[in-house]
């Protein structure tokens, strides 16, 4: 599990600093790509044909949208606490940016292989809780703070079931180690933990309900945590203008809206490595296997996720509050202690 | 290289810290509270404890902080952005300033005092693999009636805080 | 309790059919026309009866009576009129009545025009009346003024100084007839005398 | 000259001073439940200063989960207890509050 950084430069400040900026580069085209299939399967799934002035049927949409952020004047409400107001793009940034650390990106490329790399991406998402609130405050607005409180109230809840998906992987992987969890499920298809891990025997078809309800739990707690369509209570137009980031503009809107996009493909990274086997391949260890095509595999599954995101949010409605909470507390939650408890059991009779 | 990341964390601590105690706005004061247990998270890191670091994350600023927040923006004002929470007195100002003082010099005084700090070891080899797996043995077997009372009073209070904050309508 | 999981399982189920109805829409032909390039108004020569667009005045069938200029609530457009002298001939409008005014100057200003379409149904003669065309725009405001009369500056000195000179001519055969009158009355007085 | 043990524990002290002084000044219940998760911090740091100068034995560590524990628990309660006082005094001015009941 090295790190091909590392292996080309040796262990040292420019190899750490090189790797820290490997996830930000591949933040910035990634965005583009997202906010383009954003608006074309958008455009699409209706029936339009979305953008097609810029440049060719519209692909180079989301650079002009770039530009057009970065000219934008920087606005500052007057009333606005200036110091918090302008920390908290930052903030929520650097929350789904440290994400980034911990996930793998091929056999050879991960930039932090720590040995907990599951419970950090649980732990840093509260980041972006913390920037949400301070934003919300900061731009002293009713509808910002509305957005803020809802937004709080939903990533907590949905952390919890969240939470109890990450342990049930840990107690099957016995790790929290990314590419441990990955190594566990690769060879053939059928290891992925979708498929019932890597145990072979009867015992396997038992395991695959609970995984398969496992993963639906975390889709939909992803969503949630990302303020995602259908649950984007926290910036819902028709509702409170835009939430959180109501008061922002230019770059700093341009932070939120990567920091989006960023969590975006951390959830789904994270939904490919727990379930379907991260950066293996799904022909087994004999076919387009390996470090190069390990990214190839990892990238184009997680944009796969990204688009059944960018799918989601164009076919379902916005839940209201109450609805929201119902599912998270008395649907989401227990279905996936229980499904925890059977699989603790499973793994100990195993 | 190692120095360095000690004295800029622990002077991000100390800073926000030093916020927290002294701003006059009770906001800031939760959000200087972020930067600290921030710092206080990668201090745990340089003192390799990786898993408390990450818990230090997750409980502290993902836990307790929004908890925090939750509890000012439940209890104060927070529509206007001049939030004025002042101090019990001047008085008690100076004299919790005295006694504080002495109290740090006190223990620093005792950090360079007592005995045991002779006994450390200066160099110690870092342990290459994760704290995570000693530290579960040593709470499922040294620990376990502690961790096993951590739990219940956890119930306890989640119970508890639930009944307590209960409004009382009827 | 059934109730619970069922409404847990009907819901995921109405999920999956809605997604399966955007994914059908994903591959469906698409409905939008793009506009410049495919114009179905144009292409197709479909546009209703009723729709305002764009003015045009068909300045053969005008008469200049001026009753769009003054019924216009916005005060877009602008008549000057010069009158026809005999000299001109039997000229008429298309609908037949007899011309007695040159339109001179005929100009909609259709960055004013709120296509209210009042000097249409003011208009005598129909000479006004709306296009299928209605998507213009100009580099410069002045481009959006439309002047309709195509006669050259010279014609139009001509008519003026028609008219001029065939006013000189009336007040002199005036002044000749009422020499005339005078005299035959002075005359016809003598006569009663 | 390396980061040693004493660093730490200068560290440790210079928060728990801070914390105490927010504890003891301020009026606000809140702040001064901040103060009180400062002075929790300073301790952990303590704990874990000692279980990694200590020779590697995890004790420490061990008892700083549980000081973890400690906090979360004493967070939510306070909490509670501080809306509740604001729900019937309708303001969390610890100095003001000196009633059982009213």
């Amino acid at each position: 599990m090295g790190n091909f950084v590392f292996d080309l430069i040796g262990k040292n400040i420019v190899a750490a600093l090189v790797i820290c900026i490997i996830p930000l580069v591949f933040i910035l085209p990634y965005a583009l790509i997202a906010i383009l299939g954003e608006l074309k399967i958008g455009a699409w799934m209706q029936d339009r044909v979305g953008p097609m002035r810029t440049g060719w049927k519209g692909v180079l949409q989301p650079v002009a949208e770039v530009v057009k952020l970065l000219q934008k004047e920087d606005i500052t409400p007057t009333i606005a606490n200036k110091p918090l107001f302008n920390l908290a793009p930052f903030i929520v940034f650097i929350g789904a940016f440290a994400a980034f650390a911990v996930l793998p990106f091929s056999e050879k490329f991960i930039p932090s292989g720590i040995n907990l790399g599951l419970f950090f991406v649980f732990a840093v998402g509260s980041f972006a809780v913390i920037g949400i609130v301070m934003g919300g405050w900061a731009s002293n607005n009713k509808y910002s703070l509305l957005g803020a409180m809802r937004s709080v109230a939903q990533i907590i809840s949905y952390e919890l079931p969240a939470g109890m998906v990450f342990l049930s992987i840990a107690t099957i992987a016995g790790t929290l180690d990314m590419q441990t969890i990955i190594l566990n499920q690769s060879g053939p298809i059928w290891n992925w933990y979708i498929f019932g891990g890597p145990q072979g025997g009867a015992i396997k078809f038992l395991f695959i309900p609970f995984f398969v309800i496992l993963f639906i739990v975390y889709l939909i707690s992803s969503l949630a945590e990302t303020n995602r369509t259908p649950f984007d209570i926290p910036e819902g137009e028709s509702e409170i203008v835009a939430g959180y980031h109501t008061e922002y503009s230019g770059m700093k809107f341009a932070m939120f809206f990567m920091a989006e996009y960023a969590n975006m493909y951390v959830v789904s990274a994270i939904i490919v490595i727990l379930f379907l086997g991260g950066w293996s391949s799904p022909f087994g260890t004999s076919f387009m296997d390996g470090p190069i095509w390990g990214i190839f595999w990892m990238v184009g599954k997680a944009f796969f996720f990204v688009f059944v995101q960018i799918w989601l949010r164009w076919t379902l409605p916005r839940l209201r509050v109450d609805q929201l909470m119902y599912l998270g507390w008395k649907v989401l939650l227990p279905l996936s202690i229980a499904c925890f408890m059977a699989i603790a059991f499973l793994a100990m009779i195993n | 290289m190692l120095e360095a990341l000690f004295y800029i964390f622990a002077a991000m601590i100390i800073g926000s810290a030093a916020v927290t105690a002294f701003t006059k706005n009770i906001l800031y004061a939760a959000f200087a509270l972020l930067f600290t247990f921030f710092g206080v998270a990668a201090i745990y890191v340089l003192l390799s404890a990786d898993f408390l670091a990450i818990s230090q994350i997750m409980i502290y600023i993902g836990g307790i902080l929004v908890l925090i927040i939750f509890g000012v923006m439940l209890t104060t004002n927070v529509s206007i952005v001049d939030i004025k929470e002042g101090f019990t007195g001047k008085t008690s100002f100076i004299i919790a300033g005295i006694f504080s003082a002495i109290t740090c010099i006190f223990f620093i005084y005792l950090a360079f005092k007592m005995p045991f700090i002779n006994h450390a070891p200066k160099d110690v080899k870092l342990p290459n693999d994760s704290t995570i797996k000693p530290l579960g043995k040593l709470l499922m077997t040294n620990y376990l009636l502690a961790f096993e009372v951590a739990s219940v009073v956890l119930l306890i209070a989640i119970i508890g805080a639930a009944m307590i904050a209960r409004r009382h309508d009827d | 309790m059934v109730k619970y999981f069922k409404d847990i399982l009907l819901g995921f189920w109405t999920i999956m059919v809605g997604m399966k109805i955007t994914m059908d829409h994903l591959f469906q032909k698409k409905v939008t026309m793009q506009y410049p390039e495919r114009f179905d108004p144009i292409d197709t020569g479909f546009m209703p009866d009723n729709s305002r667009n764009k003015l045009f005045v068909d300045i053969d069938d005008c008469n200049g009576c001026g009753g769009c200029e003054r019924d216009c609530p916005v005060n877009c457009i602008t008549v000057e009129t010069v009158k026809t002298v005999p000299s001109d001939g039997p000229i008429t409008i298309k609908s037949g009545a007899k011309r007695t005014l040159w339109v001179l100057k005929h100009e909609i200003d259709y960055s004013k025009c709120c296509f209210c379409s009042l000097c249409v149904e003011s208009c005598a003669t129909s000479a006004i009346f709306h296009t299928k065309e209605f998507d213009y725009s100009g580099y410069d405001r002045n481009e959006l003024k439309h002047d309709f009369v195509s006669y050259s500056d010279e014609e139009k000195q001509k008519k003026l100084d028609n008219f001029v000179a065939y006013q000189i001519v009336k007040k002199q055969e005036d002044a000749a007839k009422k020499a005339a009158d005078e005299a035959a009355k002075a005359a016809a007085a003598q006569i009663t005398k | 000259m390396g980061i040693g043990l004493t660093h730490y524990l200068i560290l440790s002290g210079i928060l728990f001073a801070i914390g105490l002084f927010a504890v003891i000044t301020r009026r606000n219940a809140i702040m001064v439940l901040m103060g009180l998760e400062l002075i929790l911090n300073s301790a952990n740091i303590n704990f874990i200063a000692f279980s990694r100068f200590g020779g590697i034995n995890l004790d420490g560590q061990v008892a700083a989960i549980f000081v973890i524990v400690l906090a979360v628990t004493e967070a939510a309660i306070a909490l509670a207890i501080i809306l509740n006082i604001y729900q019937n005094y309708k303001h969390i001015r610890i100095d003001e509050i000196n009633k059982l009941k009213e």
